[in-house]
C-alpha cells in the first residue's frame, strides 16, 4: 500500500504526541454518553410516566456516570490530584468545561439514581427523613440532570477535537453530532434492551434516531476530513469503525422493525446499539492515536495548506 | 574542535561571522566540518604529504613572507656539506643506522662559522636508539627549548641562494610534494587541494594571518611530531609564528595535560623541561649541564644550571649545596625507554611489581588494551585512585580476558586497592590549560567519605614513608629522609596547595631577600641562594599573590585578557610575539599589531607581555662570542631557540629527520607512493608474540587487512569514559559503541545500518553497531578506493557501576611508536570489517587466530623498518 | 487557616475578580510558583573553578548549600569561556554529585575474588609498605653497565592530566626521591 | 481579549499580567549549531530532569529522538545529500556512490525505551514514500553535495498555546514573561495537553513512582522560570558554546533574526529561512522560533501549524448545536407517537 502523497519527516517519528491516554478515556466517553442519553430518556419517561423507562434510564445514568468518572480519574497521572480540576474554570478548555457540568450532572443524575434504589433500602433508612428527602428530590434531579445531559453528551466530541490530533481535530464539525446521536442510540438501546415493551417506545425511537444520527454525521465527517479520515479505515480503528456502523445499523434496522414485538429482538437490538456506540467511541479514539503517530497526518494536510495559500498568493 | 572542544570553537565561530575562513580536515565529515567552509576528507595518515604540498606551493609560487623567513627563520643560515636528503636516498635522510634503526645526526648540522666542527653531536647521535636496546629517551626531553647547538655562529646567505641555505635544501627537498603526488597520497582532489593552498596564502602575510589548529590526534602517529613539524614549517614561511591569529593551536584533551608536562609526570623530564639525568652520561652534575645547553649558544636555556640547582633547592633544602652537587645524585637516572608502554611490556615481561594509575584508565584508553590488562594481572600490586570504578580497577573480574579463558580471577595474584578520589570542586589548586595559562580552581566543598585528593593521598604516603625510614642508614634512603616535605595541613589533614604553589614559584633562601617569593625566572640564580619546584611557574606567585588565581572578568580588560589566571612563562600570552613586530619593532601591519618597541620609552610594548627582553632594542647586536640571552639580537624572536630563529630545518633534536617525509603508517594498506621508504625508519617497534602487528603493502598477507580504520571522540564521552560513562546524563547521548562506514563500504561488505560488525587486527576482534553514513566517503589512493572506519574509543566491557559499555576500540592496536616521544599509532592502522557479532569466549581467540594464518603473521611482519635501499634514486 | 483567604484565593475566585477571567495565567498562578527562586540564588556561597575535563579550561562556578554543590555552570567573567560550556562540562555537578561515585576504598586481596572494604588508613599504610617493599627488593645501585642509577624500576605509575599541578608536583617529587623513574601520564597517550 | 484565541498578541498582558515585563524567548539559529547537546545536559542538570533510557538510535548522532517529559531540549541531526550555501563538503571526484540518508531517515526506533517509547514509529508498518531500503550505491549514481544540519528543538512557548488552554487544572499557566509553565504541585497528570501541543512537545512522564521524579505529571520546558525570574538566562543559553540558542526580549530576537536570514541569504544560504518569527501565523508567533536550513518538517517540526484553539469557538457552537438536537430529538420521541 502506497499512500498518494510523499513527504518528508524525521525520521518516521511524529511530529505530534498521541495522548498518553489508555483504554479509560474511549470508556469514559461512552460512558458519558450513556449516562447522558440515560438521563433524557428517564426524565422524559419520569413526565410521561413510565416508571420502568425511568427506573433503566436513572440507574443507566448513575452507572454509566460513575463508571465514567472512575475511568476518568484512573487515567489521571496523579488521581490524587483529581480535584485540583476544580481549580479553575476554563472556557478553552473542554475537560475543563467538562469537569464542571459533570460535576453540576453528577449529583443530580446521583440521586436520581439513587432514589431508583430507594425501594432496596432497609425500612427504617427508606422511610426515615433522608429517604423522605431522597423520594421528592428525584423528579428535580432527574430533570436537572436531563437538562445538563446534552452538554454531557456532545462536550466530549470537543475535548477530542480541540487536540492537534489530526484525526480527532479534522473531525470537530460532524463529531459532537456523531457523538451525541451515539448517546442517544447507547441509551436508547439501554432502555430497549432493558425496559418491558410496554414503555419502550420513546427508548426504541431514541434507538433509532440517534443510530441514523449518528450513521448520517459519521458518513459525512468522514467526507470532510481529506486524509485524515484514513486511519478511521485501516487497523484496529478501521475495524472498530466498521464493527460500530454494522453493530449500530443492523441495531437500529431490528430495533425500527422487531424492537416493539419482541422481548428478544428488543435486546438484541438495544445490546447492538450500546456495543456499536462503544465501538465508535474506541474507534474514533484509536484512530485518532494512529493518525498523531504517523507523521503523514501532520505533514501532508499542513503541507497542501501552505502549498495552496502559496499558490493562492501567486508565487 | 567543535566535536571535543565546543566551547573553544566559539572563537571560530566568531571569527567566521567576521568573514573567516574555515576550514577542516579530517577523513570524516565530522560536527567541524558541519560549520566549516570547507572539508577536506584525506586518508588517515597521509597529513605531512598535504602539509608538504603545501610546503611546496608556497615555496614554488613565492608565497612566503620574505621579509619574515630572512630575518626570524634558518631560512639563509646554510647546513653542512655532509647532509644527504631524503630525496637522494629513496625516503632516508643521511646518517642512518641500520642495524640501530637510527639516524647519527651529525650530518644534519649548520655549517659552522670557523668550520671548526661540523657535529651538532648533542642528541641521538652514537646513542643507542632502538627500543629494545634502550637508549631511546631523548626527543621530548627539549620541551620550550628546542634541542642545543654548538654555537650559534653559523654562516648565513640572506639572499637564500646558496645551494645550502635551509631555503634552498627546503625547496629540494619538498620538489616531490606536487598536488599530483597529494591526490595520489592523500586522496584529495587537486582542485581542493589547491583551494587550501590558495586561502592559506591569501589569509597570511602583513594584513592577515592563519592559524593552525590540531587536536592531539596529530600526535598519535609513528611520525606525529613530524605532523607538527610539517605546520610549523608552513606557518614559519608565511609569518605566522608569534604574531596574533596565527600560530599553531595544540588542542588537548584533558584539563591540565599542558601542566602534567610543565610538571611533569613524565619519566624522562623534570619539572620545567629540564631532562632527567641519564645513566653513564651525566656522571655529574656539570655533565649534565653540558648536556641541556651548549654554553656557547644563544638563548635562555643557557641558564639552564640555575633552573636546575634552584629545582634541586627545592627538593633538598638545606641538604642541596654547593659541594655535594647541589645534591644532584639524589636524582635516580633513567637509561633509554621507561615510558608507559615499555613499562607495560616490562609488566607482561613480570619486571614489575607495583603501578598506580591515578585518573587514568589504560585497560580502555591505552593502546593495546588487552597488553595492559595482561600486564596488570602479572602485578603484585595495583592502587587505583578514581572517582569511579573504572575497567583498570576491575579486570580481574570482568575483564575481556577473562571471558575468553586467557585470565581466571582466582589466578590473579595482584592486590588492587581502590582509593575514591576527590573531584575538583573537593580540592583546591592548579590546572593548565591548552594555552600554558595556570587557572587556580577553589575548593568549593569538602570531600566526603574516603574521598581524597591526590595532593592529600600522597603526601599522606610520603609522611609514613618518610617516617618508616626516619631510622635508615642507607645512602639510598638519604633523598627522602632529606626531601623537603612539610607542607601546612588543614583541620582536614589536607596540605595547603598554595604552600606547594609557593615552592613551585620559588622564593630566596639566602641573602637580605630570603624567604621572599621570586617574581620570575630572571631571578633564578646558581649559586643556591634560589629555591624554585619549576622554573617556567615561577612568577605565578609573584609579590606573595596567587597569580593563577586572578579572575577579573574578560569584559573588563583587554581581548588578550592578562589579568585572567597566569600564563607561562611571565604571564606571555602568546610565545614568541617579538615575530609581530618587523625586524625595526614596528607591528607588520597597524591590523596586526601585538608587541612593538617603543622608541620614546625605548622598551617593548604592546597588548601582551613582550616575550623578549623588554628593554633590547630591535638594533641591538651582541659583541662577538657573547652567550646566552646577551647573544641574542634585537631581532631574534625566537628566543628559547639555539640561535634565535624559527626552524624550518632542524638540525639537531629529532631523532626522525630534520625534516618531516611522508612515511606510511606502520600498518597500511597502501604501499608508499613516495618513496622506497614504506615507514617511519625510526619507529619503535616491539618484536613480540603479543604485540603482532598487520602485514602492510608490500608484505604477503596485506590483503587480509584490506582496510583502514581511525579512532576519535565525541563530544559526549571523555577519552576512556571513567568521566562520563558513570553520567546518565552524557551516557544517554551516545549509549554505545559503533563503527562508521560509507554506504559504499557497507555495500562491500554487507554491512547493515543499525546492525553490529567485527573489525578484526593481528591483536583482537571487536564488535560495534554500525552507522552507515554518507559522512564517511571513499577515496581513491593511487588507483585504489580506499574505505576508512571510524571508531569512537569511549566505551569498555565494564568497571563497576558504568551506566553504557561496549568493546574498546584501543584493543585493536598494536605498539609501534614516534620514537621521538614514544606515543603510539592509535589514530591509524589496517583492519578488516565483517558484519555481525564477534565470537565470544575462546572462539574469539581462534577467530584472530585464524585471521593470523591467513595472513601469514609473525613477530617479524610489519616490523622492518628499513625498506629503501639507500642511495637508490 | 483564614477561610475568607483561602476562598479569595481560590483561582475560580482570582479569575471572577482579578484581570485574568479565563484563568490562563495571573489567576492560575500557585502559591508555590509565587515563590520559585533558582537554587543559584539560594546558595550559600558560590566558588569559581575551572571545568575539569578537556584543557579548554572553561570558567565555572560552583554553587554551594549546606556544604553540598547543587549547580555547576559556566562562569560569564572567563574570556575563555564567556560563560559557556559543553555537555561535559555542563554535566560536571552530576560528575561530583554522581550516585555511582565511589565512596570508601575499596580492597580486593591476591586471588581474591571480589572487593572488601579497608579502613583508609589502613589501606594508605599497606600502599607505603607494599612501596618500600618493591623498592627494596628492586633497589639498583648500577645499572648492567656499571653507571650509577640509584633507582627502582620495580613500581610505576600512570596518571596525572586531569590532575592540579600541585598534585604532580608532589606526584614527581616523592617517586623521584624514591628513585622511581617509571612516572607516565596521559600527554604521551 | 480579541485576539485571545487567535492572531497576533502579547500573551502575558492577556494573561492578566498587570505591567508584564517584555515577552521573553528564544531564537535558535539552527545554521551556528554544531551539535554537542550541551543544551540537553544544561537543562536536565538544572532542571534535575531524569535521563531518558540508553537508547541507540541510529538517527544521525541523534540518540534523544524527540522532545518528551524527560527531554526539554533535543538536538536533530539531518544528512542530506544537498549543498549548504557554497560550503564545499569535499565529497566532490571521490569514489562515493549514492547516497544512505535514505536509509538512515528509515531506521527503525524499535529501540527506544523510557518515556519516548511510545514515540517509536514502525517504519515498516508506515511507508513514507520514500525509496525502498536498498543498501546505497546499487544504481551507480555519485554523492557530491552533503550537508549536517543540527537544530535545538525546545517548546515553542506559542502566543496561543493549546497545552495552556486545554489545561483543565491551571497548572499550565502563561507567565509575566509571557511564556508557558507547567505547575508541578498542581499538574494532576489529565494528558490532555499532550495531544494539544501542535509541536508534540508536552508529554506525561512515566517511571517508577517514588523512585522517578514527577512521574504521572506533565512536563515540558519552563524557559527557566525560576532563573529567568532572577535576572538569569535559561540554562541552554547560557551553555550554548555558539549561541545556536539566544534568549531576550522576543522583539528584539526576531529583529536579530531577520538580520541574520538576511546575513545568510547574502551569503548564499539561500535556504535560510525563518519559522514561528511571524506574529500574523497559526500560532500568533512562537516565543521560542528558529531559523532553520531546510522544510520545517525535515527537522520534525510541523509545517503550518495552527493551533487548536482558534477553531474552539466553532466547536463549542456545533457541540451546542448538537446539544439542543439530542435534546429536541428527546423531547420528540416523548411527544411523537404517543404510547
Amino acid at each position: 500500500m502506497v499512500p498518494d502523497a510523499t513527504f518528508t519527516s524525521y525520521y518516521g517519528r511524529p511530529v505530534v504526541k498521541a495522548a498518553p491516554w489508555e483504554k479509560d478515556i474511549p470508556a469514559y466517553l461512552f460512558l458519558g454518553g450513556l449516562a447522558g442519553g440515560s438521563s433524557l430518556m428517564s426524565a422524559g419517561a419520569d413526565l410521561s410516566g413510565r416508571p420502568g423507562l425511568r427506573r433503566v434510564g436513572r440507574l443507566g445514568a448513575l452507572v454509566g456516570i460513575s463508571a465514567s468518572m472512575f475511568a476518568l480519574v484512573h487515567d489521571l497521572g496523579r488521581p490524587d490530584r483529581f480535584h485540583h480540576m476544580l481549580r479553575v474554570a476554563k472556557p478553552t478548555s473542554p475537560m475543563s468545561v467538562g469537569t464542571w457540568i459533570l460535576t453540576a450532572y453528577g449529583p443530580a443524575a446521583g440521586l436520581a439514581g439513587a432514589a431508583e434504589l430507594r425501594p432496596l433500602l432497609p425500612a427504617r433508612l427508606r422511610d426515615g427523613l433522608a429517604g423522605k428527602l431522597l423520594g421528592l428530590a428525584a423528579r428535580p434531579a432527574g430533570l436537572g440532570a436531563a437538562l445538563l445531559a446534552p452538554a454531557v453528551a456532545s462536550y466530549t466530541a470537543v475535548l477530542l477535537s480541540d487536540t492537534a490530533t489530526p484525526t480527532w481535530h479534522e473531525a470537530h464539525n460532524e463529531l459532537p453530532f456523531v457523538f451525541v446521536g451515539s448517546a442517544s442510540a447507547a441509551a436508547g438501546g439501554l432502555g430497549m434492551a432493558l425496559a418491558p415493551l410496554s414503555e419502550s417506545g420513546p427508548a426504541q425511537r431514541l434507538a433509532v434516531g440517534g443510530a441514523l444520527l449518528e450513521l448520517a454525521a459519521e458518513h459525512k465527517m468522514e467526507r470532510s476530513m481529506g486524509l485524515t479520515a484514513e486511519p478511521l479505515h485501516q487497523g484496529r480503528a478501521g475495524q472498530l469503525m466498521q464493527l460500530s456502523k454494522t453493530l449500530t445499523a443492523f441495531g437500529a434496522l431490528t430495533a425500527a422493525l422487531l424492537g416493539r414485538r419482541s422481548r428478544a429482538a428488543a435486546v438484541v437490538a438495544g445490546t447492538a446499539l450500546v456495543t456499536g456506540s462503544a465501538c465508535t467511541r474506541f474507534g474514533i479514539f484509536e484512530a485518532g492515536q494512529d493518525s498523531a503517530r504517523d507523521p503523514k497526518y501532520t505533514v501532508v494536510p499542513q503541507r497542501e495548506r501552505l502549498n495552496a495559500r502559496a499558490s493562492a498568493g501567486g508565487t | 574542535m567543535a566535536e571535543c572542544h565546543p566551547v573553544g570553537f566559539q572563537w571560530v565561530m566568531e571569527a567566521k561571522a567576521r568573514g573567516a575562513k574555515v576550514i577542516h580536515i579530517d577523513p570524516r565529515f565530522t560536527r567541524t566540518s558541519a560549520v566549516a567552509d570547507t572539508h577536506v576528507p584525506l586518508r588517515a595518515g597521509s597529513d605531512i604529504a598535504f602539509l608538504g604540498g603545501i610546503v611546496k606551493y608556497i615555496l614554488d609560487n613565492e608565497k612566503y613572507f620574505r621579509e619574515y623567513v630572512v630575518a626570524y627563520t634558518n631560512a639563509a643560515t646554510l647546513v653542512g656539506e655532509d647532509f644527504v636528503d631524503s630525496e637522494d636516498l629513496g625516503g632516508l635522510f643521511s646518517g642512518y643506522d641500520e642495524e640501530k634503526a637510527s639516524y647519527d645526526q651529525s650530518s644534519w648540522a649548520y655549517e659552522r662559522a670557523d668550520e671548526a666542527a661540523a657535529a651538532g653531536d648533542r642528541e641521538g647521535s652514537g646513542k643507542g636508539n632502538g627500543a629494545q636496546d634502550g637508549g631511546h629517551a631523548e626527543g621530548h626531553a627539549f620541551g620550550s627549548g628546542g634541542p642545543g647547538l654548538d654555537s650559534h655562529e653559523v654562516q648565513r646567505d640572506e639572499t637564500l641562494q646558496h645551494p645550502r641555505t635551509v631555503f634552498q635544501v627546503l625547496k629540494r627537498h619538498y620538489a616531490r610534494y606536487t598536488p599530483e603526488m597529494v591526490e595520489e597520497v592523500c586522496g584529495v582532489s587537486r582542485a581542493q587541494f589547491l583551494e587550501v593552498c590558495e586561502a592559506v596564502t591569501a589569509n597570511s602575510g602583513r594584513e592577515r594571518t592563519t592559524c593552525w589548529v590540531y587536536s592531539v590526534g596529530w600526535t598519535h602517529h609513528s611520525v606525529g611530531v613530524q605532523y607538527i613539524r610539517g605546520s610549523a614549517i608552513i606557518q614559519l614561511l608565511l609569518g605566522n609564528m608569534g604574531r596574533p591569529g596565527g600560530g599553531i593551536l595544540a588542542l588537548r584533551g584533558h584539563a591540565s595535560i599542558q601542566g602534567s608536562t610543565d610538571i611533569p609526570t613524565l619519566f624522562n623530564l623534570l619539572p620545567g623541561y629540564l631532562p632527567m639525568p641519564k645513566a653513564g652520561e651525566d656522571e655529574s652534575f656539570g655533565a649534565y649541564l653540558d648536556t641541556i645547553r651548549s654554553t656557547e649558544q644563544k638563548g635562555f636555556w643557557t641558564n639552564a644550571d640555575a633552573y636546575t640547582v634552584s629545582l634541586l633547592k627545592a627538593w633538598w633544602g638545606e641538604h642541596a649545596t654547593a659541594e655535594n652537587g647541589y645534591a644532584f645524585d639524589y636524582l635516580p637516572r633513567i637509561s633509554g625507554d621507561h615510558s608507559t608502554y615499555q613499562t607495560v611490556l616490562d609488566m607482561n615481561d613480570g619486571k614489575i611489581e607495583g603501578y598506580f594509575l591515578l585518573g587514568q584508565n589504560p585497560a580502555v584508553g591505552s593502546a593495546h588494551g588487552r597488553l595492559q590488562r595482561l600486564g596488570m594481572a602479572q602485578l603484585k600490586w595495583l592502587v587505583v585512585r578514581d572517582l569511579n570504578m573504572i575497567e583498570s580497577a576491575t579486570f580481574w573480574k570482568d575483564g575481556p580476558e577473562i571471558a575468553t579463558g586467557e585470565m581466571k580471577t582466582e589466578e590473579i595474584g595482584t592486590e588492587v586497592f581502590f582509593f575514591p578520589a576527590a573531584a575538583h570542586t573537593e580540592k583546591s589548586g592548579t590546572f593548565t590549560q591548552t594555552q600554558r595559562m595556570l587557572q587556580w580552581h577553589h575548593k568549593a566543598v569538602e570531600p566526603e567519605g574516603d574521598r581524597r585528593s591526590e595532593l592529600e593521598f600522597f603526601h599522606l604516603v610520603g609522611q609514613k614513608i618518610r617516617a618508616k625510614l626516619a631510622d635508615s642508614t642507607l645512602e639510598r634512603d638519604r633523598p627522602i629522609q632529606h626531601l623537603t616535605w612539610d607542607y601546612p595541613v588543614d583541620e582536614h589533614g589536607e596540605p595547603s596547595a598554595e604552600a606547594v604553589l609557593q615552592e613551585v614559584n620559588g622564593r630566596y633562601v639566602s641573602g637580605e631577600k630570603a624567604g621572599r617569593p621570586l617574581s620570575g625566572f630572571a631571578e633564578l640564580k646558581a649559586d643556591g641562594s634560589t629555591a624554585c619546584g619549576c622554573w617556567i611557574y615561577s612568577g605565578v606567585y609573584a609579590d606573595g599573590v596567587n597569580q593563577s588565581a586572578r579572575r577579573k572578568p574578560g569584559r573588563e580588560q583587554s581581548w588578550v585578557a592578562p589579568d585572567w589566571g597566569w600564563a607561562w612563562p611571565m604571564n606571555r600570552r602568546q610565545l614568541y610575539n617579538r615575530a609581530s613586530a618587523d625586524p625595526d619593532g614596528k607591528p607588520w601591519s597597524e591590523r596586526k599589531a601585538y608587541v612593538w618597541w617603543d622608541e620614546d620609552q625605548a622598551k617593548w610594548v604592546g597588548h601582551d607581555v613582550p616575550d623578549f627582553q623588554v628593554g633590547k632594542a630591535p638594533s641591538y647586536r651582541p659583541e662577538p662570542g657573547a652567550t646566552g640571552p646577551d647573544a641574542l639580537a634585537g631581532d631574534d624572536p625566537f628566543i628559547m631557540q639555539a640561535d634565535g630563529k624559527g626552524w624550518l630545518y632542524a638540525p639537531s633534536g629529532l631523532l626522525d629527520g630534520p625534516m618531516p617525509v611522508h612515511y606510511e603508517p606502520a600498518e597500511s594498506p597502501v604501499r608508499n607512493p613516495m618513496y622506497e621508504q614504506q615507514g617511519n625508519p625510526t619507529r619503535e617497534v616491539f618484536k613480540r608474540k603479543d604485540n603482532l602487528q598487520n602485514p602492510s603493502a608490500g608484505e604477503a598477507g596485506s590483503e587480509v587487512f584490506p582496510y583502514v580504520f581511525t579512532t576519535y571522540r565525541l563530544t559526549e564521552h571523555h577519552t576512556a569514559g571513567g568521566m562520563s560513562r558513570w553520567l546518565p546524563y552524557l551516557s544517554e547521548l551516545q549509549p554505545e559503541f559503533f563503527c562508521e562506514v560509507s554506504p559504499e563500504h557497507a555495500r562491500e561488505r554487507g554491512l547493515e545500518h543499525l546492525g553490529w560488525a567485527t573489525i578484526v587486527t593481528a591483536r583482537t576482534a571487536i564488535e560495534a553497531r554500525v552507522l552507515v553514513t554518507d559522512r564517511v566517503v571513499p577515496l581513491t589512493v593511487g588507483g585504489k578506493v580506499i574505505h576508512q572506519v571510524g571508531l569512537p574509543y569511549h566505551w569498555g566491557v565494564g568497571g563497576g557501576g558504568a551506566i553504557v559499555s561496549g568493546d574498546s576500540a584501543n584493543d585493536l592496536f598494536g605498539l609501534s611508536l614516534d620514537a621521538n616521544v614514544h606515543i603510539q599509532e592509535s589514530k591509524v592502522a589496517s583492519c578488516d570489517i565483517v558484519p555481525g557479532r564477534r565470537p565470544t569466549g575462546p572462539e574469539l581467540l581462534q577467530f584472530v587466530e585464524a585471521y593470523r594464518s591467513r595472513a601469514g603473521i609473525t613477530v617479524e611482519t610489519g616490523n622492518t623498518r628499513h625498506t629503501a635501499q639507500e642511495g637508490s634514486p | 487557616m483564614d477561610a475568607r483567604k483561602t476562598f479569595l484565593s481560590w483561582p475560580v475566585v482570582r479569575q471572577l475578580t482579578g484581570e485574568d477571567p479565563l484563568g490562563r495565567g495571573a489567576a492560575a498562578r500557585s502559591a508555590r510558583t509565587a515563590e520559585i527562586r533558582p537554587r543559584t540564588a539560594t546558595a550559600d556561597r558560590v566558588v569559581q573553578s575551572v571545568c575539569p575535563y578537556c584543557a579548554v579550561g572553561c570558567g565555572q562556578k560552583v554553587f554551594v548549600k549546606d556544604e553540598k554543590v547543587v549547580q555547576i555552570e559556566g562562569d560569564p567573567d572567563s574570556p575563555v569561556s564567556r560563560g559557556r560550556l559543553c555537555p561535559k562540562g555542563s554535566a560536571s555537578e552530576q560528575l561530583v554529585n554522581s550516585p555511582g561515585r565511589v565512596r570508601t576504598v575499596r580492597y580486593r586481596r591476591p586471588f581474591g575474588t571480589d572487593w572488601e572494604d579497608l579502613p583508609l588508613e589502613k589501606a594508605v599504610d599497606m600502599v607505603a609498605e607494599r612501596m618500600l617493599d618493591t623498592r627494596a627488593r628492586t633497589w639498583q645501585d648500577v645499572d648492567h653497565r656499571g653507571h650509577r642509577v640509584n633507582r627502582t624500576l620495580g613500581f610505576a605509575s600512570l596518571g596525572g592530566a586531569t590532575l592540579d599541578n600541585e598534585e604532580n608536583y608532589l606526584i614527581k617529587k616523592l617517586f623521584t626521591a624514591l628513585g622511581a623513574v617509571q612516572i607516565e601520564n596521559q600527554a604521551r597517550i | 481579549m480579541s485576539n485571545s484565541f487567535f492572531g497576533p498578541l502579547d500573551p502575558a498582558p492577556d494573561a492578566g499580567w498587570v505591567e508584564a515585563p517584555p515577552r521573553k524567548g528564544f531564537f535558535t539559529d539552527t545554521s551556528v549549531c554544531i551539535g554537542c547537546k550541551a543544551c540537553e545536559v544544561a537543562c536536565k542538570e538544572w532542571n534535575a530532569i531524569p535521563d531518558d533510557g540508553m537508547n541507540f538510535l541510529g538517527s544521525s548522532y541523534d540518540n534523544t529522538g524527540a522532545l518528551g517529559a524527560s527531554t526539554w531540549r533535543h538536538v536533530a541531526f539531518i544528512e542530506q545529500s544537498k549543498p549548504l550555501g557554497t560550503q564545499d563538503a569535499g565529497f566532490a571526484g571521490t569514489a562515493a556512490g549514492p547516497a544512505a540518508t535514505d536509509v538512515l531517515n528509515r531506521a527503525a526506533d524499535s529501540a527506544l525505551t523510557g518515556d519516548r517509547s511510545r514515540l517509536g514509529t514502525d517504519t515498516n508498518a508506515v511507508d513514507l514514500g520514500m525509496p525502498k531500503v536498498e543498501l546505497p550505491g546499487a544504481d551507480g549514481a555519485g554523492r557530491a553535495d552533503f550537508r549536517w544540519l543540527m537544530e535545538s528543538d525546545v517548546c515553542k512557548h506559542c502566543t496561543h498555546a493549546a497545552c495552556l488552554d486545554v489545561c483543565p487544572t491551571g497548572s499550565l499557566f502563561r507567565t509575566e514573561f509571557g511564556t508557558v509553565v507547567v505547575q508541578d504541585d498542581i499538574c494532576n497528570g489529565c494528558g490532555y495537553c499532550v495531544p494539544a501541543c501542535p509541536f508534540g512537545v508536552i508529554d506525561r512522564r512515566i517511571g517508577e513512582k517514588g523512585v522517578t521524579k514527577n512521574v504521572g505529571i506533565a512536563q515540558k520546558c519552563t524557559l527557566c522560570y525560576d532563573r529567568i525570574g532572577d535576572g538569569l538566562q535559561p540554562a541552554c543559553a547560557t551553555a550554548c558554546p555558539t549561541q545556536s540558542i539566544q534568549y531576550g526580549d522576543v522583539d528584539e530576537l526576531r529583529e536579530r533574526a531577520q538580520k541574520r536570514v538576511e546575513t545568510l541569504q547574502a551569503a548564499g544560504v539561500h535556504d535560510a529561512k525563518l519559522y514561528g518569527h511571524d506574529a500574523d501565523d497559526g500560532i500568533g508567533g512562537l516565543g521560542a522560533f528558529f531559523l532553520l536550513l531546510d522544510e520545517p518538517e525535515v527537522y520534525g517540526l510541523p509545517p503550518d501549524p495552527i493551533v487548536t484553539t482558534k477553531d474552539l469557538p466553532a466547536m463549542w457552537r456545533k457541540a451546542g448545536l448538537a446539544a439542543v438536537t439530542l435534546l429536541a430529538g428527546a423531547v420528540a420521541v416523548f411527544t411523537a407517537g404517543g404510547s
